[in-house]
């Protein structure tokens, strides 16, 4: 009995948890993608980078806050420098917006284009980063780690094994499972979510209904500022900020969002969790699990590892092409231009 | 006819810009942009094969450029005979014994009629053929990494040339076509299978095709080396240390008046870039006669409207496959050509922007649908991703110029230069595109 | 009197872009130090040429290095950083125009075999050293069992293969060789398989700002490991000033001596830049270095200068530490032999690689301790 | 010609066509009318092979072409248009046309590259076709004008003028009168009859204008809701009561009123 | 003469920098009239319709509601003034479901939208069973009946319709004209274009016969129907 529930934890605490959080993390990143691909159609590349540019403001926030003497107690201070980062984003964003990808949207340019002009952007806003607070690790959390730490977990339970959850993991999967209920509803039952969606769809005829374009596009900026500033942080107060990172975050950020259906909050979710449990679960030796589990004859001795974690980024590709193959516009019929 | 002068004229302005370089900072540099702008734009060529003309999104352009270079490898090095005879044979039965495996697995499916039983056969057949695979494969990779792993261990390639295999350059010739076929035979098993998806899934799955490849070459270190990089590969042209070292060479040069050094390396260089040349030109006319060819309207019938392109008689899957694969196999060209030029293969080297995006880029500002256009913004881009480091610092010399010496702000501008390298390419990218939102060169 | 270019190629953008300014600047503050002096080459200046390497990207490192060489008219470079492009350089650039190299960070063992025509040296040890030192470190600890990660290139790569050849030939286990990818956004699935592996410690052969940390911060989080093993890549303040007291009771090593020189080095260094930051050390002597051999050749012309690299590094001669530049300049043009040890006493070995002095380092109380030298 | 048993198609829970079967007679002009969202277009697209079937078999001239895909069809003999225009749209409207006819050598690369001379020959040809069905359509002074800039009637034109261009055994034509002015449309059907009496090709008609159905099809089909509702001639279909009911109705309500 | 509701003047303009497709021509039509264009496929029936609502640039001639000078208002800006229009393609938004099309008509309405609602279902049965139904879904007919019934929910002063009963089957056409006429006789102008020219002349106020982007005829529609030049050559005898 015992034996099960040291199992238990062992998977909880390095598959469920890391998993569950990670993909949460994803999830949030993923609907910023999604949102834009939804609404106005085209890849944004530069979307790491802008939640790199959220985080960053965040932090400086927070620096801030923390030189005052402000916090939240056991919780990070960060989140309550969150809405200025997301001003700040929102303001980037739309100011991205006037100067670059309202002339494409009138030119009506295909699609690709919007794409390499968004990388364009994320490379100005990479260096606008780096510029502003250096290409280092920069820290920025405080308050309480843990919301229940290993050793704790030990000395709470008696079992051997320890589980460990982290605040800001549970800040994030919260977080990322509100937003995503909250953009569903705004998209399928607010008027101005309807008519976001009328827009993306036939936007001549959007005009003819007497949809305001550019108010649409303002309030996806704005929804989007949130996303990234928010997803930024978060992610930034889990691991560490370093703006490189979230260059190649963007990697798994589009998968996630492309494996779930492009355009749809529930898929960004769906995949970003499909994404980081193909990562945890099939890289994970089952040694110390069996070990638990079968009588001691039995226990392994090799590690029981499907793959090495080598290819863990090659297993989770590999599982994204098999959903696609057998649902090809992801697991919630997504769009595609 | 007056498009004409403007697409001459933008070919003139990238000429310019690079003797430019020749004349202000020098000539290897110049020679150095126009080998990789040659190399990039065959890249180019095939991307616009693909997506210009098919419109298919493949993002997955540095696994196949990847797999020419380690064609190059493969061709022109030479085999470790030790690390043949202590595990070579086991590693290759294990790689048939895996395909054996999977083929059977394939053969059961066909062949049986679906049941539990067919399902329970083939997963019979895949994990004993996984254990099958493994048992002998893992045994003969262990075997042959250990050989003298700092050095070599790996298999090595198949230049026979022994102890003077370095004189043997030409095998890297022959790599060439082989890193093409290479591309082809992976674009084919990926067409096969993920074709059928559209737009951007096509392109996210292409995208982890290729960093699945990438993961390949990194870690199965008989192969290639691994992430410990295969260096010192031979070459098609002679090496600089030997022109230096020749005394014809000397003699001509100094009659010349020019330092043997300089000359020598200038002399090398010329020798790739009149290698490239001949590939980016046969490229380059075979995809436009195909392109201003009734092949060239069906493909675009097809990339206008599937369907209706399928119901005027057009075998869509057929046509996109065979596209994948050529566009696929240029870039595998490119790739073992841009390895030989580098003469090594350094896996982490690949990276998305640098291999995937930075193409795109090109074919997108060079004009998509159209070759020259690639052409163009495969030398346009490349010469900017060298030269925006050094016009990144110009720019922020002119911005602190006006500023004390000490000024806290001058100080924190100039420390961080090297951030600006990134940054004036974005810059260039928005200005270029919003001036040619199309393209330099439009599709006609 | 000529203005001799240096150039300074490291990877101000990429993977090691923390590490990099103070190393650049390292070598920039020798430069000024033998330009403050005014003795070198009858009263010849050295000016700093910066490149960008970006640790990663062989063609855009060669691509800079030939442009250094060919338009700025470099007489020598110091770096590159990174073992991959190090090569690169070292075969398609420097050997063709030959060009001195000396690289104050590259430690892969293959660099000592590669042809370099006496072009190439370098300040830093190779690992195939380093991974004997660790074995020896670890032994004395009384650790038998590791788990081992290392970032996936040919640094990690060739320093986990040579620790893990020392390691068991000495008798301990390691359970399981893991690569881990730098600036990876989640090392979830590599704790997980180095958790269930289990070991007394965890060797984290990666980089402090890269995946190193990413690693050492999940394993601490999630309770796999309470105590590591730092090789070179991962001993900087930054470790400490990430991690504080969470490494109590963790090791390590760094090429590095007790002599005088590495103190007032970093004393040197000042506010203007962290002179314990790594490399940094090996960044000054190496640039230390070229400019010495350039005044014992009487040339800045490589070809003469690249024979006298290895003898101003080594005895016998008079001893130089850091700040002394003005002073060995000035002994060398009086025909004095000098003998370089500067801030990481240097001495060359083979075909021109650091001998590898290792500093023990300990960490206790949030702070890290030097245990021994090595 | 064209014989379709018992055949299914469904949308998730929805019987777009539930169990129709009939059959096209060769040398016929058939008239296929019923109700918007009758099944008409979708029964279309199953026997074009657009749509694999639920259930049910199709047959042309006794082979069984169930499933077989569009392009396989095409070079049996069978054509179609679509009902909203698929036109190529960055392409010429000459391009349009000369895409259409299959196995052209050109399409193959290597005679792209080594047969230059014979596709010219080719070329020609095909564009003294085009430009002959484009005058005929009378939209002849569009020829070089991108198709996506074409009139939404020209369009409609364009999907005819495809099916035109090469030799066929049964073309499927899906509302081509739909946007059509009506004057044009007496010319189309004229070359309709022309193409049936001539050459031999069979035709099958979607269409709503019944007086056009009345002027070219014998027989007509009616759908209602996936199922065959009656067959037969025009007046006996006009007359029948369940198809007034279902589609034909009895005329405007308020007709006087407006005036 | 006094001014028409609202009147397309002289309008002469064309495509980005095209041709001009429109040469001069005028279209008008007062609160309770019924206005049918017809003419040729390529006469430029459909641009004129998307000069007076704004979606082209002329750069000859007006367009004025209600005596005030609105050429270059946005066409959002001419929803607001109560105009409604349907195009002749791409006229219904694809990937929303039926019902979210039709409250997309009533966009700038805000008060209760229900009741409209369902008259257009009363109208148009078969869009009731398939109100969840994403409108790409449709068949031609039905898409043709989302469009119109768009359209009929912003409630709008002007009713501009491009083919409106392109592809319905002859029962819903009936309806369509029937609905037409009733709202119309609400006071509301009607402006269509049709191919189905003669039933839509039966029930015209006025008709305008447009060839070449001018116009050809202009009178009642019964005058037009009458005319055996126009019957012949634009009506099919
Ligand atoms: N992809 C689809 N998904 C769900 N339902 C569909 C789909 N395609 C068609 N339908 C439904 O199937 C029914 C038949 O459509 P079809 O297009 O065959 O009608 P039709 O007879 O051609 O009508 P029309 O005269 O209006 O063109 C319609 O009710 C339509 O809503
Ligand atoms: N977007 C466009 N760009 C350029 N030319 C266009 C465009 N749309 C239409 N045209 C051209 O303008 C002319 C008039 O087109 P319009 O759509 O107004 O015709 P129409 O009278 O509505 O015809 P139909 O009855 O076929 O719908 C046509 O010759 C067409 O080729
Ligand atoms: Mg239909
Ligand atoms: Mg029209």
């Amino acid at each position: 009995m015992i034996d099960l529930l040291n199992a238990v934890v062992v998977l909880s605490n390095y598959v469920l948890i890391p998993a569950l959080a990670y993909g949460s993390q994803l999830a949030l990143g993923a609907l910023g993608v999604t949102l834009i691909y939804g609404i106005l159609r085209f890849s944004n590349f530069a979307h790491g980078d802008t939640m790199a540019f959220g985080a960053m403001v965040t932090i400086l926030v927070t620096w801030l806050f923390q030189g005052w003497g402000i916090s939240l107690g056991p919780l990070p201070t960060a989140l309550l420098a969150i809405p200025f980062g997301i001003a700040a984003t929102a303001a980037l964003l739309l100011t991205t917006d006037r100067l670059v990808y309202r002339f494409y949207r009138q030119q009506k340019a295909a699609p690709v284009i919007l794409v390499i002009v968004s990388m364009g952007v994320m490379f100005v806003m990479n260096g606008l980063v780096r510029f502003i607070i250096g290409p280092n690790d920069q820290r920025f959390s405080d308050g309480e780690r843990f919301i229940i730490s290993a050793r704790e977990f030990k000395k709470l339970t008696g079992l051997s094994e320890g589980l460990a959850f982290k605040t800001t993991q549970g800040i994030t999967i919260v977080t990322a499972v509100i937003v995503v209920v909250a953009l569903f509803w705004f998209l399928n039952r607010t008027r101005t979510g309807k008519s976001m969606r009328a827009f993306s769809d036939n936007e001549d005829l959007a005009l003819l209904s007497g949809i305001n374009p550019d108010r649409v596009v303002m309030v996806t900026w704005l929804i989007v500022a949130g996303l990234a500033a928010t997803a930024g942080a978060l992610y930034g107060l889990d691991k560490s900020f370093k703006p490189f990172i979230y260059l190649q975050l963007l990697l798994p950020i589009f998968a996630a969002a492309v494996v779930g259906g492009l355009g749809n909050p529930l898929g960004a979710i769906a995949g970003g969790f499909v994404i980081a449990f193909s990562e945890v679960l099939i890289t994970y030796p089952l040694k110390k699990v069996l070990g638990y589990l079968l009588p001691d004859r039995f226990e392994p001795d090799t590690l029981v590892q499907l793959l090495s974690t080598d290819y863990k980024f090659a297993v989770s590709f590999t599982i994204l092409i098999i959903v696609l193959l057998f649902r090809p516009t992801g697991l919630f019929k997504g769009k595609s231009v | 006819m007056t498009i004409n002068y403007k697409n001459i004229g933008l070919f003139f302005l990238v000429a310019c810009l690079i003797l430019g370089t020749g004349f202000v900072q020098s000539w290897n540099t110049a020679l150095f942009i126009l080998n990789m702008g040659l190399v990039s734009a065959i890249m180019a060529l095939g991307v616009n094969l693909q997506w210009g003309f098919a419109g298919l999104f493949n993002v997955g352009i540095m696994g196949f450029v990847a797999l020419g270079g380690l064609a190059a490898v493969l061709i022109s090095m030479p085999p470790t005979t030790e690390a043949w005879a202590a595990g070579g044979l086991r590693v290759i039965l294990g790689i048939v014994l895996g395909a054996a495996t999977v083929t059977t697995a394939i053969l059961v499916q066909l062949r049986m009629a679906a049941g539990p039983a067919r399902t329970l056969t083939t997963i019979a057949i895949l994990i004993g053929g996984f254990f099958l695979y493994r048992a002998v494969f893992d045994g003969g990779v262990a075997a042959v990494e250990a050989v003298d792993a700092a050095g070599t261990g790996y298999l090595g390639g198949l230049n026979f040339g022994g102890a003077s295999y370095k004189d043997w350059g030409f095998m890297t010739l022959i790599s060439w076509p082989v890193g093409g076929l290479l591309a082809a035979g992976v674009a084919w098993l990926i067409g096969k299978t993920a074709l059928g998806l559209r737009s951007d899934y096509l392109a996210i799955a292409t995208l982890g095709i290729s960093e699945i490849i990438i993961a390949v070459m990194k870690n199965e270190d008989w192969l290639s080396r691994g992430v410990k990089n295969v260096i010192g590969l031979p070459r098609p042209v002679p090496y600089e240390i030997e022109l230096q070292e020749s005394a014809g060479f000397i003699e001509h040069t100094t009659a010349l008046g020019l330092d043997p050094v300089t000359s020598s390396s200038i002399v090398v260089k010329l020798g790739y870039a009149g290698l490239f040349s001949i590939v980016l030109v046969i490229v380059l006319i075979l995809a436009q006669l195909a392109l201003a060819s009734p092949w060239g309207r069906m493909m675009r019938a097809i990339r206008d409207n599937e369907e209706a392109a399928e119901a005027m008689g057009k075998n869509v899957t057929a046509r996109h496959l065979q596209i994948f694969i050529l566009g696929s196999a240029i870039c595998g060209v490119a790739g073992a050509m841009m390895t030989t030029l580098d003469s090594q293969l350094t896996p982490s080297s690949y990276q998305p922007l640098r291999f995937t995006f930075l193409v795109w880029v090109m074919v997108i500002v060079g004009g998509s649908g159209n070759n020259f256009g690639s052409v163009l913004g495969g030398f346009l881009i490349f010469f900017l991703w060298v030269q925006v480091e050094p016009m990144g610092a110009i720019l922020m010399q002119i911005l602190t110029s006006g500023m004390a010496e000490d000024n806290v702000l001058r100080l924190h501008l100039l420390d961080s230069v090297a951030h600006m390298r990134l940054l004036t390419m974005g810059l260039i990218l928005i200005l270029v595109l919003r001036f040619a939102p199309k393209g330099l060169i439009p599709e006609k | 009197a000529e203005d001799i270019k240096i150039g300074v190629i490291l990877g101000f953008t990429g993977p090691i872009e923390s590490l990099t300014p103070q190393m650049g600047a390292a070598a920039e503050m020798a430069m000024a130090e033998v330009n403050a002096s005014g003795a070198l080459l009858g009263g010849s200046t050295v000016t700093s040429v910066r490149g960008d390497s970006t640790c990663i990207d062989a063609g855009a490192a060669t691509a800079v290095a030939e442009r250094l060489i060919t338009s700025d008219g470099v007489k020598g470079i110091m770096g590159a950083d990174c073992s991959g492009v190090t090569g690169a350089i070292l075969s398609n650039v420097a050997l063709a125009n030959g060009i001195v190299m000396i690289s104050p960070s590259a430690t892969s063992p293959a660099l000592s075999t590669a042809e370099d025509n006496g072009l190439f040296f370098r300040t830093a040890p190779s690992d195939a050293r380093q991974g004997v030192v660790m074995t020896d470190v670890l032994l004395e600890e009384g650790i038998d069992t590791v788990a081992v990660t290392y970032t996936n290139n040919d640094y990690g790569k060739g320093l986990a293969d040579s620790f893990q050849a020392a390691f068991e030939a000495a008798g301990g286990t390691v359970t399981i060789n893991a690569a881990h990818e730098d600036g990876k956004a989640d090392y979830s699935a590599e704790i997980g398989a180095l958790a269930a592996a289990g070991g007394d410690r965890l060797v984290v052969a990666g980089y402090v700002d890269q995946g190193g940390s990413g690693i050492v911060r999940a394993a601490l989080d999630s309770g796999a490991f309470d105590t590591f093993h730092f090789p070179d890549g991962m001993i900087s303040a930054k470790l400490v000033e990430n991690f504080g007291s969470d490494l109590d009771g963790s090791s390590g090593q760094v090429p590095g001596t007790d002599s005088a020189g590495a103190g007032i080095f970093a004393a040197m260094a000042g506010d203007d830049f962290d002179g314990t930051s790594p490399f940094a050390a090996e960044s000054y002597d190496a640039t230390a270095l070229i400019v010495l051999a350039m005044q014992a050749a009487g040339s800045s012309d490589p070809a003469a200068y690249k024979e006298k690299v290895m003898e101003v590094a080594n005895a016998p001669g008079l001893k130089i530490e850091p700040g002394q530049l003005g002073l060995a300049l000035q002994a060398v043009a009086a025909g004095i032999d000098i003998d370089y040890e500067g801030a990481t006493a240097v001495e060359l070995i083979g075909g021109g690689e650091s001998a590898g002095n290792y500093r023990q380092v300990g960490y206790e109380g949030g702070a890290e301790i030097t245990v021994k030298y090595r | 010609m064209i014989k379709v048993e018992n055949l299914h198609r469904h949308f998730g829970g929805f019987h777009a066509v539930d169990g129709a079967s009939l059959e096209i007679r060769e040398g016929s002009i058939t008239g296929l009318v019923g109700p918007n969202g009758a099944g008409k277009t979708t029964l279309f697209n199953v026997i074009a092979g657009v749509l694999p079937p639920t259930s049910g078999r199709v047959t042309m001239a006794g082979d069984d072409i169930t499933g077989m895909s569009p392009h396989e069809l095409f070079h049996k003999g069978l054509l179609r248009t679509f009902q909203i225009a698929h036109e190529f749209s960055s392409m010429t409207v000459r391009e349009n046309l000369m895409m259409v006819p299959g196995s052209q050598s050109g399409e193959t690369l290597w005679n792209t590259w080594f047969g230059r001379k014979r596709i010219a020959d080719e070329e020609r040809a095909l564009q003294a076709k085009a430009d002959e069905v484009l005058e005929f359509l009378t939209v002849d002074h569009l020829r070089d004008e991108k198709a996506g800039n074409l009139s939404g009637g020209q369009k409609k034109l364009l999907e005819l003028g495809r099916t035109m261009m090469v030799d066929a055994r049964i073309v499927f034509l899906d509302e081509v009168g739909a946007g059509v002015n009506r004057t044009l449309l007496n010319t189309i059907g004229d070359a309709i009859v022309r193409l049936n009496k001539e050459r031999g090709y069979t035709f099958c008609m979607i269409e709503h204008d019944m007086e056009f159905i009345g002027r070219l099809c014998d027989p007509v089909i009616v759908m209602a809701e996936g199922k065959v509702l009656a067959e037969g001639t025009i007046d006996e279909i006009k007359a029948n009561e369940q198809v007034i009911e279902a589609y034909l109705g009895t005329g405007l309500k308020n007709k006087g009123a407006a005036e | 003469m006094t001014e028409p509701f609202l009147i397309g003047e002289s309008m002469t303009g064309g495509y980005g920098r095209g041709a001009d497709i429109l040469h001069d021509c005028t279209i008008a039509v007062n609160p309770g009239e019924i206005a049918v264009i017809v003419g040729p496929n390529g006469a430029g029936k459909s641009t004129a319709m998307k000069a007076v609502f704004g979606m082209l640039n002329i750069h000859k001639g007006s367009v004025r509601l209600d005596g005030e000078d609105i050429t270059h208002l946005s066409p959002q800006d001419r929803v607001a003034k109560g105009m409604a229009f349907v195009p002749q393609t791409s006229n219904i938004f694809t990937s929303l479901t039926v019902e979210e099309n039709l409250e997309m008509g009533a966009f700038l309405r805000r008060y209760d939208i229900r009741v409209t609602m369902e008259q257009i279902f009363d109208l148009f049965p078969i869009l009731r069973d398939k109100r969840k139904q994403a409108a790409g879904e449709l068949s031609g007919g039905q898409r043709q009946q989302v469009a119109v019934g768009r359209a009929l929910m912003t409630q709008p002063k002007v009713l501009m319709l491009d083919e409106p009963t392109a592809g319905v089957s002859p029962i819903v056409m009936d309806e369509l004209f029937d609905r037409i006429i009733e709202v119309a006789r609400t006071g509301i102008s009607i402006l269509m274009v049709e191919q189905n020219a003669r039933q839509a002349l039966e029930i015209a106020d006025r008709g305008y016969v447009l060839v070449q982007g001018a116009n050809r005829f202009t009178d009642t529609g019964a005058a037009l129907l009458a005319n055996a030049d126009v019957r012949k050559s634009f009506l099919g005898g």
